[in-house]
C-alpha cells in the first residue's frame, strides 16, 4: 500500500482525486463518505487503515450495538460492579477489598483457519483484556462448539483447538476450571472457540484504558510487531469465508505465550509500584485501537511516532503498522518521570519498550512516519462513533413450524428395556459423555488454588489464603434451545449457568457473554440475535446480575446456513470461605437424594430428543426466573449450614444424566425411585429447569426439610445413595462400570 | 528404498517464537555472529519403491495438506541422495 | 532454627509461589532465588520449580540450563547441595547433565493432567525420608514432556543403585522407560520427578491430597537434624 | 550472509511418536508405500561473515552443546548453497 511520495495529511489534501482501496478494506460506499466528511477531506492510507479496522464490525460492534444498549439500560441496581460494559473487562466487587475482573470471548474465524494457532491467540487476547483492568489472571475457561462428533473435519478441528488452548493457558500457569463442548452439526465448517478468563485485584488497583496528563508517555511494550495477522481478527471475524476477497484472506497469527507470561509478570510488576496511568492491550486492530482508544478515552490528544515501534520486518508500511495484529503487545501511559522505572522492570523481563508516543493537551491524535504527519484525527470517530446500523430484522417464517413440530409427541420408550437402553445411549452420546479426554489436556492446578474444576458445576478458586474467600464461574448455552426460542434460549444459558454457580455455593454475582451469531445481513438471524439480548437483558434484570462485558461473533455461517443462534452466558459468584464449597460427587452411602424443583413434560431441544430420535422443535423449557433464585438461596444456605455434602444441576440429559455424573464421580451408585405423579421416563429424561439434586445426610434430612417447605422450593426424595449401580426401581438397573464404560470411552474413541 | 526429507518452515512473515528463544539464548553461551534463527520440522520419509515424478508429485500434495499448514508455514521436498543419507548416518 | 529452601524462579517458571507456599506449610523459610543472580543467598537447600522456562522452546529445560543461577546450582549440587527438580525442574536438571538421561514428549503426544499414583522407591534420599519405602501416594501429574529416556546401561545401572526415586502405578502417563517418575544422583542429595508435590499439600485444593507435604518436610528434618 | 542449517533428530533407538503418528495417519490420507516416518527439527541459522571452517566449528560446537541434546539426538550441519536457499525462498 505504500506510495511514494509520503501520503501524510498535507498530501491527501492536495491530492482529493486519489483513489483509494476502501472497498478492499471492508469498508461500504457511504461509510468511506462518512470518513471523508469527518475529516473535511480524503483519509490518508494510514487514516483509511485505522478506520477500515476500527469500523469493521468485529471492533465496532455496527450492527450489535443498538441492541446491547439494553445491558446497560435494564441493568439491575448492583453494590457489586465497579466497572462496567466499555472497557476491555468488567470489574466486579467480591469483598474484602477484593475485586475480580472476567470476560469471554470468540475466536471462532482464526481456529477454523488454524485451530492450534487460532485457540492459542485466543486464549492470549481474552488474558490481556484481564491485565489491562490491573488484574492478574487466575483462571481460565472455553466454551467450545464443533461440528457433528464423527464427521472429519472435527477430527482436524478438535485437536488442534483443544491443544492451542492447553497450549497457550497452561504456558501461562493458568488453571483452566470450566468451559464447554458441544457438538451439533450446525456448527460444521463455523466452530465456536470462545474463551473466557478471571482476573483478581485489590480495588486500589483497577486501570483502565485511558491516555490523560499531558505530557505522559506512550509507551508500547511486548514482542515486536510483524506482518502476520493484518486486519486478522477484525476483518476475518466481520466477513462470512465464502466472500472472503483476496485482500481479506485469513491471516492467522501465531502466538507466544512465554512473552505473554512475561507481559503478565512485568506489568503486574509496574502496576504494583504505581508507575501506570492507563492501559491497553493490543488486539483485534492492534495499534490502531490502542491509540485511538486511549486517546478517545482520555482527556487529551496523543501524538505517537510510528518509526519508533520496534518491528520484525523493516519493510513494513506505516498502514501495516497501524493494522498488525501480532500479538503479545501492551500499549502504557507513563508519566515522564516514572519512565525510567518502567522500562527497567521491562529489561528486567527481558521484555522489550520503547516510548513511541506522548500525551498532549489537544484533542486530536496525530501519528508521524518518517517526519511527515500522516493521521491526524479526532480519536473518538475512530474508536467510538463508528457507524451504528439499524440492521431489519424479522421473525423467520419457519419459526412456527419448528415450534410446532412438538418433542413432547415423539415416540417414548415403550419398555423398561428400551428405557434402558436409552439410558445408556444418552450418557454415552457425544454431547453428554465425559470431557475428561479433553480436559485433561488442561493444567488444573497450577497456583495452587484450584478448589473446583472439571468436571464439577463450576470452577472455583481461591482468592485469599487466610479467610478461604473465593471466586466460582460456569459458562453455558445452548443453541438448540435458543433456535426453537432465542428469546427463552438466551434466558435459559443464563438461568444453567446461575445455576451452576449456586450449585457449588457460592452468590451469583455478575454476568459476561459471548454471543455467537449467522450473518446479521440476514433478517431472520438479526431477530434471533435480537431476540437473544432482549431475552439475556430481561433475565439479568430479573436476577440482579448484571452484564459487565462480552463480545459479539457474527458471521459464523457458511454461505446460506447460519449456526444454531448460541449465546453462551458466563455466571461470576463469590464464596466467603471455599471450605464449604458442594462438589458433585455422592460422597457417602446412605445419604437421601432429593431432587429439587418442578418436573414436566419438557422435551423440545432436549439431549434425548437429538439422541434418540435426531429431532429438534417444539419448544424448550418454561423459564421461571423467581424459581431459580429461589432454588440458588437454598443451595447457598444449604452448604452454609452443612445441610448437604453433594450437588448437581439438572440441565441437558435431565435427571438421569445429573445422577450418572455423580454417582460415577463419587464412586458410588444410587437407588432410584419415581415419584408419585411422574412417569419413569419424564423423570429421567425431562429437562425442566429450576432443578438440581442434592445428598443429604439423614442426620440434616429434618432441617433440609424444613428449609425448603418454608420457602416454598419443592423437594422431593427420590432415592438414596447407594451400592454400585444405578438402580431405578421398578425399571432397570445399570452397573456403574456399564455406565462408566460407555461415558467414558466415546470421546477418545471418536477423537483419540 | 529411498528417503525423502519435506522441511516445514514457518511463513517469513510468521513469529517464530522458538527460533527466537534460540536466537536471545545465543550471546549467553558465548555464540556471536547469528544474526538470525528460525526453527522448522524436518520429517524424514522411507519410501518403498522408486521416487520418480508421480511419488514426488504424491508427497508434495501429502506436505502441503497434512505436513504443513499453508495457512502459516512454507515447506519444501527433497530426495535425500544416498551419499546425504550415508553421512547422516554417521 | 529453621531451614532456608530457595526457589528459583526463571523466564516462564510457573509453580514457584506454590512451591514457596508448600515450604512454608512445611515449616521452612521459602526463599526467592532470580535465575540472573549467581547468588544463592545462602539457602540449605534448592528447589526448581516447574513451568515452561523460556517456554520450553527447543528442549523443556534447555534454555535455563544456561541461566547465571544454574552455574551456581550445577557447581553447589556437586558439593552436596540438596536439589528438588519438579517437573520442569527435572528437565532442567536433566539437561545440566545433573542427572542422567533426557525427558521427551508424551508419547500419546498430549498435554497431560491428572492425579497420579506413584510408588515410592527410595525413601532414603534428601528429600524423601518421610516416605516409606514401597508407600503409595498420588500426586498432581501435569506436563507435555514428560517420558523419560535413558539407554538400557544407564536404566540398569540406576535400577541397580537404587536411584529410581518413583514409579508410576498402575497408568504410565507418558511412555517413561520403565515407568520411571523420579530418579536421583549418585549422592542422593539431588532428585528430580515429573510429578509435582507441591500441588498435593492442602486438603481443600487441587485433587485435596496432601501425599506431597513430606517433600518439604523430610527436608526440613534432614537439613534441622543436620 | 550465509545459511547454515543444522538438523536434529531423535536417535534412531529412541521411540518417535510424532513421526509415528504421522505415518499411521498416513493409509487414511490415501498414502500407501511408506515404509516408516521420523520427525525432527530443522533450524535455519543466518551468519554473518564467510562460513568457513572455523565458523562451522563453533556451530557444530552449538549443535552439540545446544541445539541438540546428544543423549537422545543426533544432528547434522551443513552450509545451505545459495541455488537451494533461492530455491527454498521460492
Ligand atoms: N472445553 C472445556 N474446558 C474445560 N472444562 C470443560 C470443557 N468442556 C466441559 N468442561 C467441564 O466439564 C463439566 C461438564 O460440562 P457440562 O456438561 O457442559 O456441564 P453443565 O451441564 O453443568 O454446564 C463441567 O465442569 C465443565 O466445566
Ligand atoms: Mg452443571
Amino acid at each position: 500500500m505504500s506510495r511514494t511520495p509520503l501520503d501524510t495529511v498535507e498530501h491527501a489534501a492536495a491530492t482529493p482525486d486519489v483513489e483509494l482501496p476502501w472497498a478492499e478494506l471492508g469498508l461500504k460506499k457511504d461509510e468511506y463518505e462518512r470518513v471523508v466528511e469527518i475529516l473535511g477531506r480524503r483519509p490518508t492510507g494510514a487514516e483509511l487503515a485505522m478506520y477500515s479496522v476500527m469500523w469493521s464490525e468485529h471492533c465496532s460492534y455496527k450492527s450489535s450495538k443498538v441492541h446491547l444498549r439494553q445491558f446497560g439500560e435494564k441493568a439491575p441496581e448492583s453494590d457489586a460492579m465497579l466497572v462496567g460494559i466499555g472497557e476491555n473487562a468488567g470489574v466486579v466487587d467480591v469483598g474484602q477489598g477484593y475485586a475480580v475482573t472476567f470476560k469471554v470471548e470468540s475466536h471462532n474465524h482464526p481456529s477454523y483457519v488454524e485451530p492450534y494457532q487460532g485457540a492459542a491467540t485466543g486464549v492470549g487476547g481474552i488474558v490481556r483484556d484481564i491485565i489491562a483492568m490491573g488484574a492478574r489472571p487466575v483462571a481460565v475457561v472455553d466454551p467450545l462448539r464443533f461440528g457433528a462428533a464423527d464427521h472429519p473435519d472435527t477430527k482436524r478441528v478438535l485437536p488442534g483447538v483443544v491443544a492451542g488452548i492447553g497450549g497457550y493457558g497452561n504456558c501461562l500457569g493458568l488453571p483452566n476450571i470450566g468451559g464447554e463442548v458441544v457438538f451439533d452439526s450446525c456448527y460444521q465448517g463455523n466452530p465456536l472457540v470462545n474463551a473466557g478468563a478471571i482476573g483478581v485485584m485489590r480495588h486500589e488497583d483497577i486501570h483502565l484504558a485511558k491516555a490523560s496528563g499531558a505530557g505522559n508517555k506512550v509507551v508500547l511494550y511486548g514482542a515486536r510487531t510483524g506482518g502476520d495477522g493484518i486486519g486478522g481478527a477484525s476483518i476475518l471475524a466481520s466477513e462470512t469465508f465464502d466472500d472472503a476477497k483476496p485482500s481479506k484472506r485469513p491471516a492467522v497469527q501465531v502466538g507466544d505465550p512465554f512473552q505473554e507470561k512475561l507481559l503478565i509478570e512485568c506489568t503486574l510488576e509496574a502496576f504494583e509500584e504505581k508507575l501506570v496511568v492507563g492501559i491497553q492491550d493490543l488486539g483485534a486492530a492492534g495499534l490502531s485501537c490502542a491509540t485511538s482508544e486511549l486517546a478517545s478515552n482520555g482527556s487529551g490528544g496523543m501524538r505517537v511516532t510510528l518509526d519508533d515501534v520496534p518491528l520484525r520486518d523493516s519493510t513494513l508500511s506505516p498502514e501495516e503498522i497501524l493494522m498488525s495484529e501480532s500479538q503479545e503487545r501492551m500499549c502504557a501511559v507513563v508519566e515522564p518521570e516514572k519512565v525510567d522505572r518502567f522500562l527497567e522492570i521491562c529489561e528486567k523481563w527481558d521484555v522489550i519498550a520503547t516510548v513511541i508516543g506522548e500525551v498532549t493537551d489537544g484533542d486530536r491524535l496525530e501519528i508521524y512516519w518518517h517526519g511527515g504527519k500522516i493521521v491526524d484525527v479526532d480519536p473518538r470517530t475512530v474508536a467510538h462513533e463508528g457507524p451504528v446500523y439499524e440492521r431489519p430484522y424479522a421473525r423467520p417464517e419457519w419459526q412456527d413450524a419448528l415450534q410446532a413440530d412438538d418433542a413432547n409427541k415423539l415416540p417414548r420408550p415403550a419398555s423398561s428395556e428400551e428405557l434402558r437402553d436409552q439410558v445408556l445411549k444418552l450418557v454415552g452420546s457425544p454431547n453428554q459423555a465425559s470431557k475428561k479426554w479433553i480436559t485433561s489436556q488442561y493444567d488444573h492446578f497450577v497456583q495452587g488454588n484450584t478448589v473446583l474444576a472439571q468436571p464439577e458445576d463450576s470452577g472455583m478458586i481461591r482468592i485469599d489464603e487466610e479467610t478461604g474467600l473465593g471466586v466460582a464461574i460456569a459458562t453455558d448455552g445452548n443453541g438448540r434451545y435458543a433456535k426453537l426460542d432465542p428469546y427463552h434460549g438466551a434466558q435459559l444459558a443464563l438461568a444453567e449457568a446461575y445455576r451452576n454457580v449456586a450449585t457449588t455455593g457460592a452468590k451469583p454475582l455478575a454476568v459476561s457473554d459471548c454471543l455467537n451469531f449467522g450473518s446479521p445481513e440476514d433478517p431472520a438471524v438479526m431477530w434471533q440475535f435480537a431476540e437473544a439480548v432482549r431475552g439475556l437483558a430481561d433475565a439479568c434484570q430479573q436476577l440482579g446480575t448484571p452484564v459487565t462485558g462480552g463480545n459479539v461473533s457474527l458471521y459464523n455461517q457458511t454461505g446460506e446456513a447460519a449456526i444454531h443462534p448460541t449465546p453462551v452466558v458466563a455466571v461470576l459468584g463469590v464464596i466467603d470461605d471455599v471450605a464449604r464449597r458442594t462438589p458433585v460427587a455422592f460422597q457417602e452411602e446412605g445419604q437421601l437424594i432429593y431432587l429439587l424443583g418442578d418436573t414436566r413434560e419438557e422435551f423440545g431441544g432436549s439431549a434425548w430428543s437429538q439422541v434418540v430420535h435426531d429431532h429438534l422443535g417444539g419448544l424448550p423449557p418454561a423459564v421461571d426466573l423467581e424459581r431459580e433464585r429461589l432454588l440458588a438461596e437454598i443451595l447457598i444456605s444449604a452448604s452454609r449450614d452443612g445441610m448437604i455434602d453433594s450437588a448437581h444441576d439438572l440441565s441437558d440429559g435431565g435427571l438421569v444424566q445429573a445422577v450418572v455424573e455423580s454417582a460415577l464421580l463419587g464412586g458410588k451408585g444410587a437407588r432410584l425411585v419415581v415419584p408419585d405423579g411422574l412417569d419413569a421416563f419424564t423423570f429421567l429424561f425431562s429437562e425442566s429447569a429450576g432443578r438440581a439434586i442434592v445428598a443429604v445426610p439423614r442426620s440434616e434430612e429434618v432441617r433440609f426439610n424444613d428449609m425448603c417447605g418454608a420457602r416454598g422450593l419443592p423437594a422431593t426424595r427420590i432415592g438414596v445413595v447407594d451400592g454400585a449401580a444405578v438402580e431405578v426401581q421398578g425399571e432397570f438397573t445399570l452397573t456403574l462400570e456399564e455406565l462408566r464404560t460407555v461415558h467414558e470411552e466415546t470421546i477418545p474413541a471418536l477423537l483419540a | 528404498m529411498a528417503r525423502v526429507v519435506v522441511d516445514v518452515m514457518l511463513k517469513p512473515e510468521i513469529l517464530d517464537p522458538q527460533g527466537q528463544a534460540v536466537q536471545r539464548a545465543l550471546p549467553r553461551l558465548g555464540f556471536e555472529g547469528i544474526s538470525d534463527v528460525r526453527q522448522g520440522k524436518r520429517f524424514e520419509l522411507e519410501v518403498d519403491g522408486p521416487v520418480d515424478a508421480a511419488a514426488l508429485a504424491r508427497i508434495h500434495d501429502l506436505a502441503e495438506s497434512f505436513l504443513a499448514n499453508t495457512v502459516i508455514e512454507d515447506f519444501t521436498v527433497k530426495v535425500e541422495e544416498p551419499a546425504e543419507v550415508a553421512e547422516a548416518a554417521k | 532454627m529453621t531451614a532456608r529452601i530457595g526457589v528459583v524462579t526463571f523466564p516462564g517458571s510457573l509453580d514457584d509461589r506454590d512451591t514457596q507456599r508448600a515450604i512454608r506449610l512445611a515449616g521452612a523459610e521459602p526463599v526467592a532465588l532470580w535465575h540472573k543472580d549467581k547468588d544463592l543467598r545462602q539457602v540449605d537447600a534448592v528447589v526448581l520449580p516447574g513451568g515452561f522456562s523460556y517456554g520450553d522452546y527447543l528442549r523443556a529445560g534447555a534454555i535455563s540450563r544456561f541461566s547465571p543461577v544454574m552455574e551456581t546450582v550445577i557447581e553447589q549440587a556437586k558439593a552436596g547441595l540438596p536439589v528438588l527438580g519438579i517437573c520442569n525442574g527435572f528437565q532442567v536438571l536433566t539437561e545440566a547433565h545433573l542427572l542422567p538421561g533426557g525427558m521427551l514428549g508424551n508419547d500419546h503426544l498430549h498435554f497431560i493432567c491428572r492425579d497420579q499414583k506413584l510408588r515410592v522407591e527410595n525413601a532414603e534420599t534428601a528429600w524423601t525420608g518421610d516416605y516409606r519405602q514401597g508407600q503409595e501416594i498420588h500426586i498432581p501429574l501435569k506436563n507435555m514432556d514428560g517420558r523419560y529416556v535413558a539407554d538400557e546401561y544407564t536404566l540398569d545401572k540406576l535400577e541397580a543403585e537404587g536411584r529410581v526415586v518413583f514409579r508410576y502405578v498402575d497408568f504410565n502417563p507418558n511412555g517413561s522407560l520403565r515407568d520411571i517418575a523420579g530418579i536421583t544422583n549418585e549422592a542422593g542429595n539431588v532428585v528430580g520427578l515429573m510429578p509435582h508435590p507441591e500441588h498435593a499439600v492442602e486438603p481443600l485444593i487441587g485433587t485435596g491430597r496432601t501425599d506431597g507435604l513430606p517433600f518439604f518436610t523430610s527436608i526440613l528434618k534432614k537439613l534441622v537434624n543436620a
